[in-house]
């Protein structure tokens, strides 16, 4: 166990992905000598060589269509998309070709492949440094959707999507990149990253997370427990495929759901969540689910973010909300 | 750059030389180019009756284009891998993909049909200019592996203005990577003319990466074969990238749901139909008397055979099952893929019981 | 009233908003000479000019992005996107700019902007013909999004995208092209876009839809009808804003709702409008909202798409499942 | 193309004449560029001050860059429209923005705020090379406008890269839009050097689409003025797009967040010293007697009384009612925004009555 914050972990995960792993490359902007803009590449170029961690061009375009070639070719590339608004430019790639190339190739051609994006808000960036725009993959079939809640997930599913044979799309909550955790950097890793899992057991209210959301609203439940009301969290970890399962074990015991995310309501991840807990756990809901999340405005500039965000007194009002019913 | 397209064989059939693109080439070798370019052709005829009689969805025709297609296929070696546009019969058949196995992606059986491994040839990508990335990814793994393998990427004048053609010329000039870019100049995207794509030669483009540009006469499979030969083994041995803009024209329509009368003049036709590479090829091995009647008629002959085996076997061709489209969607198992394939399965059950 | 088809419709409507509007201008591939690949420009070039239906070269950033500094300037462009799977290289150019400028620039830069995309399957076309991505682009604020359901609608949405000043996705349902209506193309412009419209009223189950399935909800509400189930149609015809009161007053009355599209069901609109009449029907539904639409795969190759494609059976298979709550 | 770059002020400060930018500028004009230049700099000072102690989110200098900022700028008419980065503080200075209203932009108080209409700037981009394509559909209005104004597209060497500059370079070709391209290519794109954008000068990328590509000294305001004024004026009477490479160094870290020890050596700062483009300004002034030590401290003053000025006016600073961030995502009424306006409303007032 080491104490590690997320971009050590992040680190220390690709660190050991490209040792056991000779195909395993990195490729981004400015992810050689400077070690990215947040430092999660720091070191790699160094031991690794300029060949496996490759400072690309200014073209996001360019970094994921020839990441495909490179997959092709049997290399297995991370990429880092310097921050969550860069991704536009390579969408194309990634959802024309990076995620339809298994089926279009009839199983032949795999397309081993991770996207870091650095995402979501609270930090105090410029325009284009702050979105979420995780639902976009999650509704592209043929994507994986990975985005970790703490260091010691980090380290292990940046390893465990590494590992996989289709493209993952790894979402890293930048704001909580100087988070501290407890890291076992010595197991070998093991478990499913294709699940939730729940964080906090409660018996009141049920509240879904994901990325950065995930310490708010555990920070929202032990608010909550003052007061007397117990929630549960449970993590999705996951955004494709999504586990609901835990969530409808949960919700059919409390009654009541509030999913929570940074990005705009409508259409986001807590969409179909509500839509397939109203389904699931119809005859057990007492209230209709609640989504807390981003209104539906372009990320805001960042004086205004501090109420724009998803924050522990806007969970509690939801809680208040659908404990009314 | 050279100003004037570089040509090895006249349209009158007799061999020119270049001092910078010496080639030789046995009569068996012209003879197996013939026989390409024919058989590409026909397939062209076959897969343009299938689909008028609703057996294909569509079809691309390659005609007028299969000189450097034919040329640029011997060029490549076993190794080399080839990235393509729909238009490019000529290199399938030449990479070893069978009529009717390509036919099964226009008949709407398939995404693809060939296997990439076996034939060294990508899945062909119809969102225009995104392949040429994948060209330059995949021979910055070549550089990675340390083989003297190469790679050609395919794709037309209209492609050249892609952000992603541009992004892929500058990956492969920044790491000097060993792939060749091959521009088909068949004169238009769909009904656009390439003067609305580019105002000066498109072999110029190679100028700003730093890189040849080397413009070619597009029906003449020599020049085909040669400059593509030179500039895959200059790539390969560590030259860096090169462009080859290929003098064409499409002599069909774009597609089989296109009607080109709307936008050019048939007179156009004239001036290209005296440079056909099929005719050039056919004078070109009479006037050096290494093939003859007889042979013409045996390459005749095969042509009628394959279209009889085409049609043979894409005509009335059963669907595919239809829980065969749940398949491949992830290479590792997807919670949410395999709901919904049983979701449909029960539906499929439900539906069959009611009727 | 004219008899037209819905390539006539949008022809016509497009040259009415150019001749009353000299600041209107069309941009795409192939849109000048040949119409269009599926005509809806046929003879504007003739009429127009160049300079006011322009063939560009082959780069979707390139249309959509040029068209931002065009809007700047004071135009009004209207943008061919020849087929749905080719919208992706311009989606940066959309998301970023196009959606964004108006809130960017304070409200001093409005973007008047329409971009048309023929969507949907059902025409035996080829890869990335025949695809649905409304989702992305309705989870993105700064963009408005309208699909006609026919030909009338066609003619008189297409003018009011136009006539808005804000940007539009436009959507147009390629396998109902060729369906014909009779429309109006006398009467001044009038009406609400940014509304839903009850196309059919039913008693028993509220279908929703909009584009190509409105037409195969129609056709699933006369069939169910012959069974005795008396179903109302709820055409959206804006995705954003959405309209969901309609649904809403309907579903209050039917206690059962079902909503089909083409697009993949995760994170479709469906999951927004499952998620909002569970939400505000709360206590009237009788049973879960439904979802039909397609599966999570890529759009398969065309043998397989009358399976891969709700139609009359699906729909009534869904009302089926609903009335047995 | 030139192969050295062109210099209308050598570093000593003297004239320079070149053949085909004849230039004259009047002692008024270079004083007030002087002016300009340094006051560019002190703001480049004040602003990252402030974002140290907090005040801003951010700043990104444009230390070393001014030279060819402020001539470029006074080389524009006001009908003249620019399309910018967020490194060009000196154009934005010279075109009437302020530098209190500039920062608001770097305070996270607005995403911009200058009023476009009224400086003739676009709003900048964030999103690398994206504008360029908004810089070439702007011109395209002029073109249809049929007025003689002209588009000067600011943007960096690492935006050479993207596709959407190769895009904006198609289209300006294809429409011969009146615009003019300025790269400043001031050798990184944050810790990448310029070799990896392009192993051949960046004003080649000019020749691909057959416009002029003209490399000049970026630390000469001179000729950035000279240069930018004759392609500008070119373009607006018909002759079309054309390309400015600036070379220049960005002496300064990427933005305040940045740390170019990590990648650069301090060595190589000593060679762009000499180059500088504000004592370069200043030799001149003196060798020609146009300007003494009262002007010099009276731009000194000046700068003063600005930093004071900014400081004062961002310092401390009361952040912005927070509904105000839901006004003008539509320039109509969406249903959604104005639901979700309500809501939050609502909330915050719940808030307060709990709090
Ligand atoms: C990104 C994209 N935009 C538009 C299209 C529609 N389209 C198909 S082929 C074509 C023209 C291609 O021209 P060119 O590159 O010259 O190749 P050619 O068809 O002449 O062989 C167009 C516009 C497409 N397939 N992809
Ligand atoms: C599309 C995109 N990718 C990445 C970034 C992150 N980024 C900001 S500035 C920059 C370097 C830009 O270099 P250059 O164009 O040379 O301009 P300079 O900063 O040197 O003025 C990068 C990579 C971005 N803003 N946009
Ligand atoms: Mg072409
Ligand atoms: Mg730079």
């Amino acid at each position: 166990m080491t104490g590690m914050t997320m971009v050590q972990a992040l680190n220390a995960g690709l660190r050991r992905a490209m040792e056991n792993d000779p195909k395993v490359l990195l490729m981004g902007e400015d992810i050689g000598p400077l070690g990215g803009v947040f430092r999660v590449t720091d070191g790699l170029q160094k031991d690794f060589g300029e060949l496996r961690v490759v400072d690309s061009p200014l073209a996001e375009s360019g970094i994921v269509g020839t990441a495909v070639g490179l997959a092709m070719r049997g290399y297995r590339p991370v990429l880092e998309i310097q921050f969550d608004g860069f991704v536009f430019p390579a969408f194309d790639q990634i959802v024309t070709m990076v995620a339809k190339h298994h089926y279009r190739s009839e199983g032949r051609t795999p397309m081993p492949m991770v996207i870091r994006i650095p995402y979501g808000g609270g930090i105090g960036a410029v325009e284009h440094h702050s979105e979420s725009p995780e639902a976009y993959f999650a509704h592209t079939p043929g994507l994986r959707v990975l985005t970790p809640a703490d260091a010691a997930e980090a380290y292990v599913t940046i390893q465990q999507a590494i590992a996989s044979d289709d493209p993952v799309i790894y979402f890293e909550p930048k704001r909580r990149y100087w988070d501290r955790a407890e890291v076992d950097d010595v197991s070998p890793i093991t478990g499913d990253p294709w699940t939730s899992r729940v964080v906090r057991a409660g018996t009141d209210v049920t509240l879904v997370a994901y990325g950065p959301m995930v310490r708010t609203c555990l920070e929202a439940a032990a608010a909550a427990n003052d007061d007397g009301v117990s929630c549960s969290v449970v993590d999705l970890r996951s955004l494709s495929p999504l586990d609901l399962n835990p969530v409808y074990v949960d919700v059919r015991r409390t009654g009541r759901c509030v999913v929570v995310h940074e990005a705009p309501v409508t259409l986001g991840i807590g969409a179909e969540v509500a839509a397939r807990v109203s389904q699931e756990c119809f005859f057990a809901l007492e209230a209709p689910v609640a989504r807390v999340g981003g209104a539906f405005l372009p990320y805001p500039p960042n004086r205004f973010e501090k109420h724009y965000l998803p924050d522990v007194d806007r969970v509690l009002d939801a809680i208040d909300g659908v404990l009314a019913l | 750059m050279a100003e004037t397209a570089i040509q090895l064989l006249t349209p009158e059939g007799t061999r020119v030389e270049h001092p910078d693109y010496p080639l030789e080439v046995s009569a068996e070798q012209l003879r197996t180019m013939y026989r390409d370019i024919a058989i590409t052709r026909r397939m062209d005829v076959e897969s343009t009756a299938l689909q008028r009689t609703g057996e294909l969805s569509l079809w691309c025709p390659t005609l007028g284009q299969e000189g450097v297609q034919v040329g640029a296929g011997h060029a490549m070696r076993p190794g080399d891998y080839g990235f393509t546009t729909y238009r490019e019969s000529g290199i399938f058949h030449v990479r070893g993909v069978e009529a009717d196995e390509l036919l099964q992606l226009y008949r709407g059986n398939t995404h693809s049909s060939w296997d990439p491994q076996r034939v060294g040839l990508g899945l062909f990508t119809i969102v225009i200019g995104s392949h040429a990335l994948h060209a330059v990814g995949y021979a910055m793994g070549i550089q990675r592996d340390g083989t003297d393998d190469a790679v050609l990427a395919c794709f037309g004048d209209g492609a050249t203005s892609t952000g992603d053609v541009h992004e892929a010329m500058v990956f492969a000039a920044a790491f000097s990577s060993p792939v060749v870019f091959l521009v088909q100049n068949n004169q238009w995207a769909i009904s656009v003319p390439v003067e609305r794509q580019s105002r000066v030669p498109i072999a110029q483009r190679a100028l700003a990466y730093g890189m040849p540009g080397i413009r070619i006469d597009g029906n003449d499979v020599l020049a085909g074969l040669a400059v593509t030969r030179t500039l895959l083994d200059r790539a390969r041995e560590g030259g860096g990238p090169a462009l080859i803009e290929a003098i064409t024209y499409r002599m069909g329509p774009h597609t089989t749901s296109d009607d080109p009368t709307r936008y050019r003049d048939e007179s156009d036709y004239a001036h290209w139909d005296e440079l056909d590479p099929l005719e050039r090829l056919r004078r070109h091995l009479l006037l050096i008397g290494e093939a003859d009647e007889v042979f013409f008629a045996a390459v005749e002959a095969e042509c009628e055979e394959l279209g009889e085996k085409v049609r043979g076997s894409i005509r009335g061709m059963p669907d595919p099952d239809p829980m065969l489209m749940f398949d491949a969607v992830y290479a590792e198992p997807h919670r949410d893929v395999e709901a919904d394939r049983a979701q449909m399965g029960a539906y499929f059950t439900r539906l069959q019981e009611s009727a």
